[in-house]
Formats: structure tokens, sequence, C-alpha cells
């Protein structure tokens, strides 16, 4: 088994690692670049813990390999606030006490912030059809869903 | 502790951020499987493929042979537990020695300098199994004949004749039952079955264990109780407790499915063996094959009833199956079945089965939601056979303070009247049912409980307040009790911080659940508040020169007590804390007690459903939740509170089931197969928070976390089998169930 | 296990062929990583073939679409003329798992899965679709229902692969539709589905109809049913017979997801919605 | 004397009597009079037990004083998700 030299952006950092050929992205993220806030719940891609944003679209990072990676743009959690200036999704998630135990968070603000990217100003149902893949099982979606709704109106403004 | 009168609230009550809001936001906060150390090895554990099996013998040498293998455990590993039957039961359960007793079951398990080795070493151990009959369903296990999953299980409650498999019965209940039934005008008597479901925790078992050469050990876990986690993995090593510290990380879910130990003794007995730390991570397929699911349920419910709607008696028998492992769960169906009701005369039977099925845990509320569903059901159908209307009828019949429950004990004040009259006033009930939907009402019940507390509170020298507190905070219970710390002290919610303290630090606590943490440690942290200030008080006193006894706190200050004591401006907490080291040192608060007294927890849910008639599939339009929380220190987390464990339930009662193969194999071990519910199948969840203190704690706090998983089943069975005009006895109740009964065959 | 990611389609078919061990061609990766992970397979190559000219591209081509092999089904939906030309063939691909497996999955990936519930396969079926296929021997062009042979099998041989898939071109009112059954509103397998593709003449008479089941044989079930439907205005009776020949020729097993009796049932259920969609669309 | 109510299936080792009397000041003291008197009722005091007093509910806690007239009733030690 050997590894494959792979460079691509996280974050717009540039970063280069070595991956062997049948690990995911996601232990690429977690275990060589520290990058612990996508998580793994089922690796399957039935849950959504580990969604991460690659070359412009939200994909299940346990779905990806490594390998793959080259030369692509991938964004995560840890990319989300500028600083210590978070993303409204992120600040809308605390005031709407849109999370319980936390671990499906990181997965559903990356891909609530790309439903935002491209529909502003989308309908409930939107919001939990796009969010269907991310699993929660504390909050029954309801506090979840207000929050994204509360994040697009603030964008909006 | 009475509460005079109701009691105005500085910060209890208000919705501020939680103090872990930003690392859960940005991906920070660190989980069980987040954590790694110097020289970590990775783990993987071997596991039955069959239900029931002798075990012949296990060859790990190939497995030794590979290179980067450096540790293998089995049951030989482990020294046998000897008086503590439940202990022993635990630790057959974290690793098999002669026998195993389900599909799943840890029969071995290899530390290695990579995931991708241990994976490939655990292949390579061979076992040699003689398989044995196994038996998987409740029913068929009580059967005369049916294949015996473990001798002398049997307690001595058991009458005999019975079939091995059924360990413990019980009995509860008052009253003259036959005199009860002639006096009902209508008697149905039911059967109901319920699949056994899983917690569905998203964050999968993960641990990071090291023990060292000299026998000491360090445990990084999510747990619901790292207290608990090293007694059971000291009694399970062979080790002494205090050798043993427990961190707890940040929990991704639990919900009773994290009250027990599954990977840690393994993870710890590897590390011992190759003197190196070892992380040790479930997959989702062993969540499901090896970790505890609910109970699965056969149950018959008999009532009586008059014509006006008064339930005259009412019988159930709970036939539960907890794995192959005894569990008191059966007891707790029993009390709760019937405590919604004031009733003359009602009996529960409640018995345990073992089956070929992972070992059952507690998923919130343990035992009720099945029971309740049995009887909220059968009420209901009596309510259609009698013309009734089903929400007047549990108005008519609702228990109260004073009522006897079922399960004996006297009910003080409590707030079940008061939701069900809150559903009857609201909106969703008075709106007309929409079109081609239909309605479903029921009530929930959890008793709630105490237990083992201990917290420290200390005042820094700048006036901040640190509390540490040992129960891991699943849903926001940090900010709930520096809520708590804050209104106590009259410090803002934002000067206090409160962390979850490790056990080499703090007494023992009780697991985080039976919805006692905002109740026990709350109450805790007020009493070590009330330490605290009474040492300020009398540090001020004596600042003053006065007489201690002539200071009391007002705000989040000392002032002098009345026009007697002397005129002194109030001197606060921060001014008292500024001169701590010359008015004598640290200023802290400490409790530690058994917290008794919480207060029972009812709740109703109405849900409006649409059922396409064609393929029986159910969608829930409308839901809410009527539920008294006692006083709710931080709302939205009572919120949600009572929307997860309503959508919870609502899994459960719509399409979440254990598949089991002939073989005992189970089918549907992942979430693609194992349906969750997902954002686009709820609608919102509306909530209702009623506010009845709880006369058992100063501010009236009750638990909230588990009632709501209760009524969900029995509120969409009702909606659904009024909307089909059929009635469904069966969990869950998927949609080719469900058009079985439409087509009716 | 190496992974290769050739930037030619016949050094992809090369490689492919002159793996002695087990070789596994990747487009989104959502089914291999799913069985890598499971243990499934263990392939000793992993070849992606996303990277070779045209795979992520949607092309027209003679009125019609060619959408390349690596596609994500999420293009697809954001291909305004593919919407409108196909949209049962696109509301199929867009119903295969979350919005994270449609920025990877592809409807080429779908049909070489061959599973006999792969949401698109019944859509591409009654679409009609080609599947063009790069192997040793050069091109070829297939028709999509003859790619799966059984649940897991195909009919490529060693060394080929999917590199595109054709939709034809749509004459005027004419539309599909695809419904499928699963217990929860999302990321669930199908129970069972339907896909309608219907033309009609001027006068909103159904001029050709093609009908494809999925998951109620061992593969997607083409059914015949223009007896029940051509020369009609899909009126109940029609519909009717539809329903029934969609339950007469299913052929389904009982396993953790349905029963036979629910699956033929409702495969006629879906059938008859669908048709009825396909032919509102077609007739607007 | 405490009157102390029983569960169905422990009434069988205190023969058949559905409440019992006692002499007790607290929970530990009638947990071991119970025992003492009633020997069958061992093996489930041993499994746990918990006692509601004048309707509140103790897990466990031995030295909860109870007075002659306290309502006692004995459960099932609980458990919870």
């Amino acid at each position: 088994m050997t590894g494959t030299l792979v460079t691509s952006k996280v974050n717009g950092d540039e970063v280069q690692f070595i991956a062997d050929p049948g690990e995911t992205l996601l232990d690429v993220l977690r275990y060589k670049l520290n990058l612990m806030g996508a998580k793994e719940g089922c690796g399957t891609g039935d849950c959504g813990a580990c969604t991460v944003t690659l070359n412009g679209r939200i994909v299940c990072s346990c779905l990806v390999l490594g390998v793959e990676a080259e030369g692509a743009t991938i964004g995560t959690i840890e990319g989300m606030a500028d600083g210590n200036r978070l993303h409204p999704l992120q600040q809308a998630f605390i005031d709407h006490a849109a999370l319980q135990c936390g671990i499906c968070t990181p997965g559903i603000l990356v891909a609530a912030q790309k439903l935002l990217e491209r529909n502003p100003d989308p309908t409930e149902e939107e919001i939990r059809y796009w969010l269907a893949g991310n699993l929660c099982r504390c909050t029954g979606y309801d506090k979840i869903v207000r929050a994204v709704q509360a994040a697009a109106a603030q964008m909006r403004a | 502790m009475a509460l005079d009168q109701p009691r105005k609230f500085k910060y209890v009550g208000t919705r501020p951020a939680r103090p872990d809001g930003i690392d859960k936001v940005t991906g920070r906060a660190q989980y069980g499987n987040d954590i790694t150390a110097p020289g970590m090895l990775w783990a993987k554990v071997l596991r039955s493929p069959h239900a029931h099996a002798r075990i012949l013998s296990i060859d790990t040498s190939a497995a030794e042979a590979l290179p980067g293998v450096r540790a293998i455990v089995t049951g030989a590993d482990f020294p046998p537990i000897e008086g503590d039957a439940g202990m022993r039961d635990v630790q057959l359960n974290c690793m098999a020695t002669t026998h195993v007793w389900y599909e799943g079951h840890a029969v071995a398990a290899v530390a290695a300098t990579s995931q991708a080795i241990a994976n490939k070493a655990a292949r390579l151990i061979k076992v040699e199994y003689e398989i044995l009959p196994h038996v998987t369903d409740v029913d068929a296990a009580m059967a005369p004949g049916a294949p015996v999953v473990r001798e002398g299980q049997t307690m001595e409650n058991v009458p005999a004749g019975m079939s091995a498999n059924v360990t413990y019965h019980s009995e509860f209940g008052h009253g003259d039952l036959a005199a009860g039934f002639a006096r009902a005008d209508k008697i149905i008597e039911r059967n109901f079955r319920t699949a056994a479901t899983h917690q569905g925790y998203i964050e999968p078992q993960a641990c990071l264990a090291s023990m060292t050469a000299d026998g000491r050990g360090e445990l990084w876990t999510c747990t619901q109780g790292h207290f608990y986690f090293r007694t059971a993995c000291a009694a399970i090593l062979g080790i002494e407790a205090s050798a043993l510290r427990v961190t707890a990380s940040e929990i991704g879910g639990g919900f009773g499915g994290k009250t027990q130990v599954w990977a840690e003794p393994v993870a710890l007995a590897l590390s011992k063996k190759a003197g190196k730390p070892v992380k040790l991570t479930m997959t989702r397929d062993e969540v499901f094959r090896g970790t505890g699911p609910t109970v699965t349920t056969s149950i018959t419910c008999k009532i009586g009833m008059t014509k006006d709607g008064r339930i005259t008696a009412g019988e159930a028998t709970l036939r539960y199956s907890g794995g192959a492992f005894h569990t008191g769960t059966c007891d707790m169906g029993a009390m709760a079945a019937f405590a919604s009701y004031d009733l003359d005369a009602v009996r529960t039977y409640g018995w345990n089965v073992l089956t070929n099925r992972p070992k059952e845990i507690s998923y919130r509320a343990p035992g009720a939601p099945q029971a309740i569903y049995a009887v909220e059901s059968t009420i209901d159908e009596l309510c259609q056979l009698l013309n009734l209307d089903p929400l007047d009828v549990r108005i008519k019949n609702a228990a109260k303070a004073g009522t006897k429950s079922s399960y004996g004990v006297v009910f003080e004040e409590m707030g079940l009247l008061a939701a069900l009259k809150a559903a009857k006033a609201h909106p969703h009930w008075n709106s007309p049912v929409p079109e081609g939907a239909s309605r479903g009402v029921a009530c929930g019940f959890w008793f709630n409980f105490g237990g083992n507390t201990c917290v420290s509170l200390n005042i820094g020298t700048d006036g901040t307040v640190a509390v540490s507190e040992g129960n891991p905070d699943i849903g926001g219970s940090r900010a709930s009790i520096s809520l708590m710390a804050a209104e106590e002290l009259g410090v803002p919610y934002e000067k206090v911080r409160t962390v979850i303290a490790d056990t080499g630090t703090l007494g023992y606590n009780d697991n985080t659940d039976g919805s006692r943490v905002t109740f026990a440690v709350g109450l805790a942290t007020i009493r070590a508040a009330q330490e605290a200030k009474k040492d300020m008080m009398r540090r001020a006193a004596a600042i003053w020169g006065i007489d201690a006894e002539a200071v009391e706190w007002v705000d989040g200050a000392a002032v002098p007590a009345g026009p007697n004591a002397g005129k002194f401006p109030p001197m606060t907490l921060a001014e008292i804390a500024a001169q701590s080291f010359q008015t004598g040192g640290p200023i802290a608060g400490h409790c530690d007690f058994q917290a008794d007294g919480a207060g029972v927890s009812f709740g109703v849910h109405i849900a409006d459903v649409a059922v396409d008639q064609e393929t029986g599939k159910t969608k829930v339009l409308r839901y809410t939740v009527f539920q008294d929380a006692g006083k709710a220190v931080h709302p939205d987390y009572v919120e949600g509170q009572m929307q997860g464990g309503a959508v919870q339930g609502i899994g459960m009662a719509l399409n979440e089931e254990y598949i089991y193969s002939d073989k005992g194999v189970i089918l549907n071990p992942g979430f693609l197969d194992y349906r969750i519910p997902v954002a686009s199948d709820m609608p919102m969840i509306e909530t209702v928070i009623l506010e009845i203190p709880n006369p058992g704690h100063p501010y009236g706090v009750r638990g909230v976390g588990e009632t709501p998983i209760v009524p969900p089943l029995a509120t969409l069975t009702n909606a659904i089998s009024r909307g089909i005009g059929k009635r469904l006895y069966e969990l869950p109740m998927s949609p080719p169930r469900v058009l079985k009964a439409i087509k009716g065959h | 296990m190496r992974y290769a990611r050739p930037e030619t389609p016949a050094e992809a078919s090369r490689l492919l062929a002159a793996e002695p061990g087990l070789a596994r061609v990747m487009a989104g990766g959502t089914d291999l990583l799913v069985q890598l992970k499971s243990g499934l397979v263990e392939p000793d190559l992993i070849v992606d073939i996303k990277h070779l000219p045209g795979a992520a591209m949607i092309t027209r081509e003679a009125g019609g679409f060619r959408i390349g092999a690596a596609v994500p089904n999420q293009a697809l939906g954001e291909d305004r003329d593919l919407v409108a030309a196909w949209p049962g063939v696109v509301e199929a691909a867009s119903l295969i798992g979350s919005t994270q497996v449609q920025g990877r999955a592809t409807i080429a990936g779908n049909l070489c899965n061959a599973s006999p519930a792969g949401d698109s396969v019944p859509a591409l079926v009654a679409a009609g679709a080609v599947a063009r296929v790069t192997g040793p021997n050069g091109e070829r062009d297939v028709p999509v229902q003859q790619i799966p042979t059984g649940p897991g099998k195909t009919s490529l041989a060693r060394g080929e692969f999917i590199t595109s898939i054709l939709l034809p071109a749509r004459p005027a009112r004419a539309a599909d539709a695809y419904l499928r059954f699963i217990p929860r509103t999302e990321m669930d397998i199908a129970v069972c589905s339907a896909a309608v593709n219907l033309e009609l003449d001027g006068k909103g008479v159904v001029a050709r109809a093609r009908v494809a089941l999925g998951a109620v044989a061992a593969t997607v079930l083409e059914v015949d049913v223009s007896a029940a439907l051509v020369g009609t205005r899909l009126d109940d009776a029609a519909l009717d017979k539809l329903a029934k020949a969609a339950s007469a020729a299913a052929k389904p097993i009982s396993d953790k997801r349905g029963t036979v009796e629910f699956r033929t049932h409702v495969v006629g259920v879906l059938a008859r919605r669908a048709a009825r969609i396909a032919y509102e669309r077609a007739a607007r | 004397m405490v009157k102390v109510a029983l569960w169905g299936t422990l009434r069988q080792h205190a023969d058949g009597q559905a409440e019992v009397e006692v002499q007790a000041a607290n929970f530990k003291q009638l947990l071991d009079e119970l025992a003492t008197r009633y020997p069958g009722l061992k093996p489930q005091i041993k499994r746990g037990v918990s006692v509601a007093i004048d309707g509140k509910v103790y897990r466990e806690a031995w030295f909860t004083p109870i007075s002659p007239d306290s309502q006692v009733v004995l459960m099932p030690y609980m458990v919870g998700g």
C-alpha cells in the first residue's frame, strides 16, 4: 500500500498530505490535517455529519477518497467563521438553540451555508429537503429550521 | 422546601446563549472520537456472526503475526466478577467467554498501529463456534419448549413451570379488578406488539484508554456518566476505582444509550496489554449490532369503561425482552402504564424474557412508551366504541394531587390536568381536522428522579463563579446550571462558568439520566451557592463588625438585615471576593447529597396525520406537545427536549425497528434501513410549557427530558387508526403494515 | 489497493483490462465507498474516471443530451433544458441519496451499480437512453436496459466502462415522470418505483408510451403498456389498465424493505400516478 | 409502627399481605426489619428497592426518616434514560 502525495486547498490554505489509497477524505481531514470538526456518524453517507464542500458542492467526506482531493478546493466547518466573527448561521444556531448535543451541527452548518448561497430565501420545505441528509436526533429539527430561516432573513437584510 | 408563593426570577426562565455554543458551531468541541494521544494504537472488535453459539476455540495466531498488531484480548483477559450478577452481565456483554448470546456479541479485540491493520487483524482471528438454537421473538421465547438463551437466570418471583427464558415477574396495582370490570359498560382486551428501537445518537461510542505499567489508567470517553463508567471499568478489569480517572468528552447524543460501558473496558484491557494508549471507536454497524436497543414487547391490555367515560378497571400484562440479559425495564413499564389515571381497580404484570438480542439499555423513559402506548390505544378505542371525546375522557379520569397512583405512590402537586386543559383550549384541538386527515391524542408519564450528586462552586477573587459538576452536558445543562447559580448568587449569568469535572476532581455523580440533571444538579448548585453566600455574609459581617445573623443577601450583595443592624452600603459579591485573601481565604460552596423529591412529569400530545390510503404511508401534518416542566429554567432547551423527544417517539411509531433474519441476524444495522426521522419528514413541533412548580425543588424544577418520547406512539396510533377506520396494534406502523390493515387482510 | 486517475478513455480501459486483481471504476464513488467500508469489495485497483475529457459535461447532441459519466446528479437539475426535456429522468436522478450524495452520485454509476432499486434506471429505460461504452475494442452504444443483468451484475466486459449516456431528442408534447415509494420522505432506497414516458399527438392522445418499473424484479422491468395507453387520453379506465398491467408484471420479493403483496400493489399505484404526471406535463 | 405497601409480587413473601406494619424510623431500619420478618423479600432487597415516602421517591437513601403516619410504598429500584 503506497501513499499518494496530494495537494489541495482547504479553507483557503494550500495543504499537502500523503493519502493511502483507501483512506477517506474525512479521515485525512481529521487525522492528517487535524480538522476534527467533520464527524463520522455512519461512514456510509446516511447521516451528513461529515459534510464538507468539495469544489463548490457539499459532499459527505466519508464518501470521498483522500486521493480524489488532488487539486480540489475543500471547505470545512473550521473555515466558516472569519476569525472571531461567526457566520450568521453559526450565530443563529446559538441564538435559536438549534443544537443540543452538537455532533450534527458542523455538518448542518456547512450544508445550510451552501443552501443559502444558492437560494437566499428558501421555504421551510426547501430547507427541510436540502437538509434531509443531515440527521439530528436531539432537536426534532424544529429549531434548526427556524435558525436557518432567521439567518437567511438576516443575510438578506 | 415547599414554595410559599410563585417566586420572581431574574435569570432563571431567560434564554441566554449556551456557554459551549461557540465551540459547537465552530467544530472546536471535542467529542469521544476527537481525542488522540501520542503513540496511540487503533482498535477493532471482532463480533459474533451467530445469534447463539458456544465458543469452541479462538485462534489469534494469524492476527498476532500481522505486522503492526500490538495486542489482542478475548474473554479470558477479564477476571470473572463474583457476587455482583448485574456487573458480571455487563462484563460478559463487553466480551463473551464461553457463549455468544446475540449476533454482534464481542468475542475478541485487536489493537494495532493503524485502523486498517486492526480491521484486517480482526478478520484474521479464527473463532470456532458450535451454533445453538436461538430465539429473538418475545412471545416465542416465553413459549414452552423455546430454545433456552441462558440457563439459571430465573429469579424467585417467577412461578414454576415457565420457560427458562422467563427470568423475572412483578405485579403492581390496587383495588378489586373483578368488581371494577363488573361496573363497566364496555370492556375490551387487546394485544399489542412493539419492535426494538435504538437511541440512534449520531455519535458512535468512542473512547481513548491509556493504562500504564503501574496499574493506573486514564479514560476519555463519550458517556452519560463517567463516574459509573469508572465503577464499571474498574470492576470489569479487576482494578481499584481510584487507579482510573475518567474524563467525559462532549457527548454526541445518548438518550440513555450511553449509560452503559461497551467499548471502554475493552480499550482499557488492550491498552494494559499493549502498554500504549488505545483508541476504540465503534462503526455505525457495530452501534446497531452491539449496543443496547430498547426492549421489544408484547402487551395485553384490558380496560373497562362506563358509557359516560369513567374507567372502572384497567389491567395490563407486559412481556418485555431486553435481550439475553435481565433488565428492570418491565417494572418501569408496569408501574408507568396506568399512571395517568385515577383508578379504583388497576393491576399490571411485568415479565422479563430472555431472547438472543443485544443487551437492552435505557432509552428515554425506558419501558414507559411501550406500556403507555398499549393503555392509551385501548382507551382511545373505547372512546370510539362509546362515541366519547377522547380528551374529555382523559380529563374525567386524570390523576391529580392526592390520587393513589397505579404503582402505589400518592401523587403530590402535578400537571396532568393542566396539560389536558391546555390541550383542550388550544387552537390545534379546536381547529377543524384538515380534509383527508385525522387527529389523535394521548397522554404520557415519567417518574423523574434525583440521585447521587456532588457539586463544587468556587468564587474567584474577581467576583466570577466557577461551578464544577459531574454530569455530562447532553443538551444544554451547563447553561441551566449556570442560570441557577446566577439566580441564587444574584450575579449575571455571564459571570458563571460551569464545567464538567472528571472523576478525579469531584465526588460521585449518578448518570445523566432519569431527567435528573436540571433537578438534582441544579439543587446541589443552589445549595453550594447558599453555602458560599453564607460564608460571604459572615465575612461582610466581620468587616462591618456586626453579627453574621444581621446580614442578608439581596441582589448579589451582602446588606444589613434591617435598620437595627447598622447602616452600611451593600457589599457586592465581587467586593467580598476581592478581599477574600484577607478575610479567611478562598470562598467556596460545596454540596454532596442524594437528591430526592423529583416531581413526576406528564405530557399530552396532539397529532394530525394524513394517511395515503393507496400506500399506507403516514404524513404528520401538525403536532403539538403540552407538558408540565415545573419551572422551565432555560425554556429554549425545555422546548428542545419536548420537540426532540416527540420526534423520537414519532420515529418509534412510524418506521423504526430492528429487523431480524430467520437466523437471528439484524438486517438493518445502519441509518439507511433503520429509519429515523429526517428533516423533511417532520412538521414544526409546537410546544406548550406548563409550569406547575415541583414542591421538592426551591425553584419548582421538575425533569423534562423523558416524558416527551412517551405519548407519540399512541398519539399516532390513534390518529392513524381513526384515519383508516381500522385499529392498529403493532409498532412500527410502517406502510406495509398500514396498507395491510387498510386492505383488510 | 491502488488508485489511478487516467486522462484518456483508452488509458482507463487499458488499466482496467490489465489489472490481474479486482478493478473497480469510480465516478461519484457513493456506492463504491460504502462497499469498501463494509468490506463487501476489496479492489486492487480503483480507476477514477472523473478526469476523462467530457466526463463531467452535459453536451447537446442531435437534439438530445449526452451526459458524461462523471456528471453529478445535482448538475442535471441545474441544466434547465435538460429538466424541460426529461423532467422524469432528472427527478429520478435527484432522488438518489441526500443533497451531499447529489453532489457526487452519477446516473452512469447508478446504472452500473446494477441495483434493481436504483432510482435513475427505470427513468433511463423508459426514456430509451443509450449508454456509450468504451473498452479494449473501442466504443459501442448500448441501450441502458442491457447494462444491468442482475443484482450487482452488468453486461460490461473486462476493461469496459461507460463514458456517457445519451438521452434522445424530444418531440413536442412529450414528457416523462418518475415516482418511487419510500417509507420516509428522503434518504431511503426505493421499495418500488415506476417511470412513465409519454408522447402525445396534437390532440392530446397518447401516441407512444414506455413504462419501466424498479425494485419489483432482479433488474428494472420494462412493461409493454401500449395496449393500455396508446390511443387514450389517459382516462381512468386506461390508468386502471396501466396499474393492473404494472402489478401483473411485477415479480418482487419480500425483504426488509417491503413485502411481495405491498410492492405488487404499490407499483401499480405509482405507475398510475406517474402516468398522470407525465401526461399533464406533456399536454402543457 | 409504619405501614408499608408492597407491590404485588412481594406479597407472596409476606403472607399475602398488600401492606405490612413494621417498626422503623428510617428506610434502612425498614429494609432490615422487612428482611428479618420476611426472608423471602431478601433477593429483591438485594437487587434494589426504592421507597416512596409521602409521595416522594427515594431511590436508595437509608437514613431517610419515616414517621409513623407516613405513607410508605416500596418500589423496584428505578432506571432511566
